[in-house]
């Protein structure tokens, strides 16, 4: 059995360099407000078609991308804004796409579900469930066999567990060992069904046992659990271990998309995780270590909200993509 | 004595979501070995909201909520029509109905024949296509053509209130399997019915419109465009005869025939790919029996050959309108 | 962990009831005795297409069936004789559907690879791998919403295990406690890849323990063994227990199918596994017991032999479906 | 001086499997980046014998065995190839390829459009199709019409030596998404070619006999039978050309127009189903572009209408032969 033992809360909070957790800080800051936003921008009709809030996982993209190298890639899925944002692509071209605009990430092709930047190694936004999982282990494979040691970190939520994708992307990155960290987000719904209706054996990090896939269990509503837990597996999956499967625990707290209207779950439930909001979490933390105080709690909200009200200003400038245009990039543009 | 009054029927307004839920839910009542499954289709009310409600009507016996796994959904319900029950599977959009394919393809289609005509499969799997709410490339297409092109499973494509309030007693009571097309885009439109649901046919196609000077041919999400454009034509002096193939496999070719005889002219509209869509096979068989009495060759409009953009204008200029509809029309009354 | 200790060659031959073992005895002798004379009638051309034998394997099917009921199912491969037979099919109708005659189980139009049968609930001859479970978890899904108490048997190899399709079935049949065996053949190839080669986790029995389903592994080539283990599991299964997994530990002697030079096995792996040939081992125990000598073994052999020769007869007497039935069966004939 | 003696290119005589597999081998060498994975491509030797010896040659790292699991063979070679790598994939047949159909429509094809020009998949995947085997309807299948049908995707029948002998040089420079059908049928097939291939253009069809009279468009498998049939007809003194579409998307309408513009007449043969084939896509172009040139409409010939029977007569009579072909042709010579 390769199964790990879970790894709960491990960070020692006192070892925190104090300009490290503030970077964490408004990392996740950062991705809340930018999609408050976007649920604003989705009321006055400005962004459209389907809107996956990350809203309460901010702590699992936060944690993990800060244990990656810039040369490291990062599939995900239709609830990448945080991803997105973590990675690095910057906030404009972000909101430019789900504004539809030329200047997005995706040129306005993509929307909220496909966010891509080629740039930051940000292979998308991918809307099928489970559809990316097979592509992070060829993203893997390349690289492998190119002989770069990067990892690539794939995103998924407990619902593509479901798939079998999953499966076979599991064995197939195991058996060649493939530079793959598998990172399920486990917020325990898949749309309206819950981890415990749609698993035999809701015991997630137990399946990729099944796959010799060493795994293991984290709080992911503790961006310091997070990140420790990962930086231990990207520094194995680097060194050439093979892949690694960890399940963040966390929780949305918005309902599964601005469709939805969240019959399904006990509002005690809700209340309870979102007492485990990551952001707050932090932020006592460093007021705790006296690294936080009100005021530069004060300045960095307003510092965030200005970045963000610059990207916004940024996508509404943004002209769209010209009509006669909707027929490029159907198959690449080839320098004569 | 007096003349008996003949009552008018009762009516009563629904949408289009409704007119489905009713039809499901009078098979449920009818016919014990009925159930449905499929992925959020209980807890969650369904991606469409068509099934909100039958849950607690019908509990989790018959309306079984599946986890994410397309093939297991539809397998399962080939298994169990094999077998006596009468499955009706959802596969939330037809972009998913890949994933199920092989089943459907392999195993659905080719089942009675494979069997030496032992083993008939009465599922019913309903599915939805079309673009037009901005979700991009991976949830917006059409994959009508990709299921017509299969001998041994019936395709519907329900684009009238008609039918969708009707559509589940033939679908069952066909001893083989059936592919139902949903669209999203119009579920909330609102039409007055009778309270009782008037028998549907299945197996032809159905005249929306009269007319004389040309004829019109699509089915599902377009033809309440195609009916916005012969209106539009009509203002012209164009007399556009629109007819809703319904069943695109079977082919109802005797409808289209005899309509155009009468037009020797036709434009066949579809949001599907052009190429390889359903026009080409209306288009080579008109061409086939009719083609001395064609005064133009048959035009064809579909999505423009391109995976779905987001944005709101790419989008449109990528689907089938009025105006382009009314253009088509035109070229095609101006030749011969 | 629901995994259950290995089970493996617990049968006490001493209890075994001498019928019962000679019937065993002489299925599998059939079952052998069919498919060498497949192999005569495939070098003459008779018999086309693929050819897939089980010579080696007839244990399972044998010891299987044997703790089935008539009205239970069976799902089964392409490399289905053994298991076709085993359930009570005609050798007659099998060996006319071999040589593509009307008098088929199929007509003719399933070959070898696709025997079906509705009178003893075989359910076909399924050539795509794995294609056959999530059928096998509708069938028995069918029978238990139907409040029948019988149990479906689901074949498929080891190359089963790696397909998507076997992962979604055996949680949904986990989900909804279905009446399913999913009887593994492990022979150890798949084609020309080695089980080690082709799973990161080579533990069958252990990746059922990911969706709840209790598992086990027996000795493939021990029928008694098989018998003993698989009544076991059958009657939880009966009795409403949900469905298990058992993993058959066997081999087969010959190529993968007729067209394959089998460059991949070890001829020395080979030799090795036929010394433990479950015919003989059986007829040693048998005759360890007295309950068999050399002219009840001649008289047997006999008995068999005649009995092919009565279906090749059948089989070859039987006339070819006329060329204008070819359309039947694509869809149900229904009576006007 | 004498003039100098031009030499006779050096020639050699290759089966259609050799040919291909002399080209997959100097892509091999050729090119760091490329690498084969698959389904029993290596220790087996390949399910077609094409990649037989390739193992042995380039080792496990550059032609890959995969388990079965064709979803995860796809999505990686989707995966590597957005990653610097030049895959190709091989899914034994197109009957398996549908289970591989959503990584290929939901993720190849769009991956480029949707990231707004970012990810080019240059990835190669290579499958076959086609009957006359006796392999009944799971194995039998021709989905051709199926991928041609999705823009993205550029989608090639290699029907002769030359094709297979130089086809994975410009599929490879392609950089995009490239479906190779192969014809298992054909593969022992000889002919006589140079010694270094010749280079050919995938996107253009090739007249590969003139005539005037009338023209045979066809693809793939049945070149072969429409050139027998074309030979037949010539000694009624009809002079068909036979025109060999072999990229089927995009498809060469110039090529097909200039030959209709001059013999006025055409027939199309295909080896899949005729409802929604390449024939239909043809004709009606065909018969949009070229309507007043035309003298009788367009012919089809393809797949009876039925899943594939094992049966050799039965097969026979559902697929196109030279005697259908005939008879078709007459039919259009002796309209208009
Ligand atoms: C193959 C497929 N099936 C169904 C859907 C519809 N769908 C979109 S998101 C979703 C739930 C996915 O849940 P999970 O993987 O847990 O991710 P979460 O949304 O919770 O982040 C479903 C069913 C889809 N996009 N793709
Ligand atoms: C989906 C699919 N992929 C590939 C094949 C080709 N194929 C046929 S049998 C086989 C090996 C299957 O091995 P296993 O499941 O162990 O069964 P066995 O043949 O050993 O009995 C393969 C790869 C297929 N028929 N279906
Ligand atoms: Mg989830
Ligand atoms: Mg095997």
């Amino acid at each position: 059995m390769t199964r790990q033992p879970p790894l709960v809360a491990v960070a020692r909070s006192r070892d925190l360099d104090p300009e490290h957790g503030l970077d964490l800080l408004r990392t996740m800051l950062v991705i809340r407000s930018f999609e408050e936003r976007c649920v604003e921008l989705y009321s006055a009709a400005q962004i459209r078609g389907f809107l996956h809030l990350y809203i309460g996982e901010e702590a699992v993209a936060t944690g993990v991308t800060a244990t990656l190298r810039e040369d490291d890639a990062v599939v995900s899925t239709y609830r990448e804004h945080g991803h997105a944002i973590a990675k690095g692509i910057g906030l404009g071209p972000i909101m430019a796409e789900m504004l539809g605009k030329v200047d997005g990430v995706s040129r306005g092709r993509g929307g909220s579900m496909h966010l891509f930047d080629a740039a930051t190694r940000f292979y998308g936004g991918n809307a099928i469930v489970a559809g990316g999982i097979p592509l992070a282990v060829g993203v893997a494979l390349a690289d492998q066999m190119q002989g770069r040691d990067r990892v690539t970190v794939c995103f998924f939520g407990d619902g593509a567990v479901d798939e079998g994708a999953f499966h076979e992307s599991l064995n197939l990155a195991s058996l060649w060992q493939a530079p793959v960290l598998f990172a399920c987000e486990n917020n325990h719904y898949a749309m309206g069904m819950a981890l415990e209706r749609a698993e035999a054996q809701p015991d997630l990090a137990l399946k990729a046992s099944g796959y010799a896939v060493p795994s293991w269990r984290v709080d992911g509503m503790d961006v310091l659990a997070v990140e420790e837990a990962t930086r231990r597996a990207v520094t194995a999956i680097r060194a050439g271990g093979g892949p690694v499967f960890i399940e963040y625990d966390t929780y949305r707290f918005r309902a599964h998309s601005m469709y939805d209207p969240d019959l399904y779950r006990d509002p005690a439930e809700v209340e309870a995780w979102k007492r485990r909001d990551p952001i707050p979490a932090l932020a006592a933390t460093l007021r705790e270590h006296g690294h936080l105080d009100d005021d530069a709690m004060a300045v960095m909200e307003a510092e965030v909200a200005a970045e963000i009200d610059e990207a916004v200003a940024f996508a509404e400038a943004s002209p769209l993509e010209p009509l006669e245009d909707l027929e490029r990039f159907v198959t690449s543009e080839v320098a004569p | 004595m007096s003349a008996p009054t003949v009552a008018e029927p009762a009516t009563v307004t629904l949408t289009l979501r409704e007119a489905l839920k009713q039809s499901l839910r009078e098979a449920l009542i009818a016919d014990d070995r009925v159930f449905l499954l499929g992925e959020d289709i209980g807890a969650y009310g369904g991606c469409f909201a068509v099934t909100m409600g039958l849950l607690d009507e019908f509990g989790p016996g018959r309306v079984r909520d599946t986890p994410l796994s397309e093939v297991a959904i539809a397998g399962a319900a080939i298994g169990a029509a094999m077998n006596g029950m009468r499955p009706i599977a959802e596969i939330m959009t037809c972009n998913f109905s890949l994933l199920a394919l092989d089943q459907v393809v392999n195993n659905a289609a080719t089942m009675l024949h494979m069997s030496g005509g032992q083993f008939n499969v009465p599922v019913v799997i309903r599915t939805t296509a079309g673009a037009g709410r901005q979700l991009a490339a991976q949830h917006s297409h059409s994959f009508e053509p990709i299921f017509a092109h299969v001998p041994g499973i019936r395709v519907v494509a329900i684009a009238t209130h008609e039918d969708a309030r009707a559509v589940l007693r033939p679908a069952l009571d066909d001893p083989d399997p059936v592919v139902l097309f949903e669209y999203p885009r119009i579920m909330t439109m609102e039409a007055e019915l009778p309270v009782d649901p008037v028998p549907v046919d299945l197996s032809t196609a159905a005249v929306r419109r009269p007319g004389s000077d040309v004829t019109l041919i699509t089915y599902g999400l377009t033809l309440h465009t195609v009916l916005e454009a012969a209106e539009t034509l009509a203002t012209d002096g164009i007399d556009a005869e629109v007819i809703d193939l319904r069943s695109l496999r079977p082919l109802d070719d005797a409808t289209v025939l005899s309509s155009v005889g009468r037009t020797h002219r036709a434009v066949v509209v579809e949001e599907a790919w052009r190429t390889l869509g359903v026009g080409a096979e209306i288009a080579a068989r008109v061409t086939e029996e009719a083609f001395y009495d064609l005064d133009a060759p048959v035009e064809r409009i579909g999505c423009a050959e391109v995976p779905l953009p987001y944005a709101k204008h790419l989008e449109d200029a990528a689907l089938p309108q009025v105006p382009s509809i009314v253009a088509a029309v035109r070229r095609v009354m101006h030749r011969g």
